[in-house]
């Protein structure tokens, strides 16, 4: 149980430093990232949760797989409106 | 037999590591670029060959034998090209920005 | 137990080179030490593998070390669009 | 020993993560990124889950910081107008507090699982033995045939927006061998992924990223140009993964009456098949969610 309670923690850290870096930071790519970064401690946190007696539970693991690709695929819609709005700043 | 394969192994395995440690060091102290990549190319050639020929030893499986061969082609030869690519650049441009 | 230390060697000397990537000073520099935490990856991976018994981890280490090939190549690649 | 891997693994993952949060400079920060995404993978393995940590690593570490490298240099730095002292205090507070309470939550949650029971149950009817890709493809396989949609509505987001191409530069004449080998490398790779998806860690998410590498390899190398023909094929793919999925679902509402309920005894075929088709098009998506799409003037559409 130890060891999961070491990745909890990773896990939440993780969080509070997006979440920190999302409110306090201006510069669209850094809030990209943080973005990522929060979603990748949410994947920890659930995974971490998920895991009793050396098994791991396999529904998390197929959400968590889910929400990876779809965290890409946002990611790339995120980032086109993002050179989009800069491009139109420039005119 | 397998006694002497798993000191081989494990000895091969400490030699790699220990490239790795070294290398990662060195990337870490060494003064400029083309020193830094210099530990860096080792590190992908040797300490990783290293550590997959200890790892084939104590294994003793012919298909982990051909998943760890892969691995090491393909680390070395990223390791490589990029190296190539980061000097060229760094060589005619002064530096990559 | 040996096989476990070991990793943990090669975990240290996966995050020594971490500073390098934060410090810099060029951009080459902070490649060169993705690269090589790349590496440490599937060395990392390799060991824990041989250790904990479970060849799966092998599959894993090859999975990174061509994502490895193709994270490097795009960040040399795409450093080079801008000049 | 084991503990002490796993609390240098956990302080490694925070650590590179702040470092890619906390510097401004652009290599810095995504280069930190792929680390942290490399070092993430690492300790899904060690929290047993080899499936996500395959997919964290192919899609978390490489493909999105291709993506974030692609934009670095569009996106303009943002003023670096730094908000109040004050206001950062308040917020490191509530982060703080936040993270706290999560890590006290998650881990005093009430342990008893209920699903691992219910899919060991069903797993011999599943048609496959991996229990990650049985949940996936057969029992929740509607989920994944709307997160197919999800992906494809993000495509025809990027299409509309239509951020510029990544030009293809000279790289030198190491790129021809280093792509001979990679690219079949990946095309290999992403087979075996596929194959073994049945059984043991793999499957096809996994196996479309690592394809999708290997096309990000013969584009970022300059030896696929993109022509608006080629480009106009890739949407094609793209939507084959979805048309298929969906021509499928409708099928077993005909044959079995419930939707996405496999006949009885195939189930095996009918998930690699879906999964095969599933492979080329998430590759081909992402493929193009990367090198965007040609802007057409308007007339034209």
């Amino acid at each position: 149980m130890t060891s999961e309670l070491i990745y909890i923690c990773a896990g939440s850290g993780l969080v509070g430093l997006a979440f920190y870096r999302l409110a306090t930071c201006r510069d669209m790519l850094l809030r990209v990232l943080s973005l990522n970064v929060l979603a990748v401690g949410i994947a920890i946190l659930f995974l971490a949760s998920a895991r009793n007696a050396g098994m791991t539970d396999a529904v998390p693991q197929a959400f968590i797989l889910t929400g990876i690709v779809v965290l890409v695929a946002v990611t790339a819609a995120l980032l086109a409106l993002a050179e989009q709005i800069d491009s139109q700043r420039d005119e | 037999m397998t006694t002497v394969l798993q000191v081989v192994g494990l000895t091969l395995t400490t030699f790699g590591v220990s490239f790795l440690l070294i290398a990662a060091l060195g990337v870490w102290r060494l003064p400029d670029v083309l020193s830094r990549l210099h530990a860096l190319t080792k590190a992908d050639s040797a300490g990783l060959a290293l550590i997959a020929l200890g790892a084939a030893c104590l294994k003793g499986r012919p298909d982990s034998l051909l998943v760890l061969g892969l691995c090491v082609v393909l680390v070395a030869l990223s390791g490589v090209t990029i190296g190539h690519l980061i000097a060229r650049a760094h060589l005619s441009e002064g530096d990559l920005e | 137990m040996i096989l476990n230390f070991l990793a943990f060697c090669t975990l240290v000397a996966t995050l020594a080179a971490l500073p390098r990537l934060i410090i810099g000073p060029t951009a080459a520099d902070r490649i060169i030490a993705a690269q090589l935490a790349g590496t440490g990856t599937v060395a990392t991976l390799i060991v824990l593998g041989t250790a904990d018994k479970t060849p799966a981890l092998f599959d894993a280490a090859l999975v990174f070390a061509t994502l490895a090939a193709v994270s490097g190549l795009a960040f040399v690649a795409l450093q080079r669009t801008r000049l | 020993m084991s503990l002490a891997f796993d609390i240098l693994l956990a302080f490694g993952v925070v650590f590179t993560a702040a470092a890619a949060l906390g510097t401004h400079d652009r290599v810095a920060s995504i280069a930190g990124f792929v680390v942290t995404g490399l070092l993430v993978a690492l300790s899904l393995v060690r929290l047993g889950a080899p499936d996500v940590a395959l997919a964290e690593a192919a899609i978390g570490a490489g493909l999105t910081g291709a993506l974030l490298l692609r934009s670095a240099w569009r996106l303009k730095p943002a003023e670096s107008r730094v908000s109040p002292a004050i206001d950062r205090i308040i917020v490191a507070l509530i982060a703080v507090c936040l993270s706290g309470a999560l890590a006290w939550a998650v881990y005093t949650a009430p342990g008893a699982a209920l699903y691992p029971a219910l899919v060991s149950e069903r797993l011999a009817e599943s048609g496959v033995t991996n229990p990650v890709t049985a949940v996936l493809l057969n029992f929740r396989a509607w989920d994944t045939l709307l997160e197919i949609a999800v992906l494809f509505v993000a495509l025809i987001l990027v299409r509309i927006v239509a951020p510029a191409h990544p030009q293809p530069v000279v790289l030198g004449e190491l790129m021809l061998p280093f792509a001979r080998i990679v690219v079949p490398m990946c095309a290999f790779l992403a087979g075996h992924l596929l194959w073994q998806g049945a059984s043991v860690p793999g499957g096809a998410f996994q196996a479309g990223a690592i394809l999708a590498g290997g096309l990000l390899v013969l584009m970022l190398g300059g030896f696929a140009v993109l022509t608006p023909r080629l480009l106009s094929w890739g949407m094609m793919v793209a939507l084959l993964g979805l048309a298929v999925f969906a021509v499928a679902a409708l099928s077993t509402e005909a044959l079995t009456g419930t939707l996405l309920l496999y006949p009885d005894g195939a189930a095996k075929i009918w998930i690699l098949m879906i999964e095969a088709v599933l492979t080329l098009s998430i590759a081909a998506m992402l493929c193009l969610l990367f090198c965007g799409m040609p802007r057409r003037p308007l007339n034209d559409v």
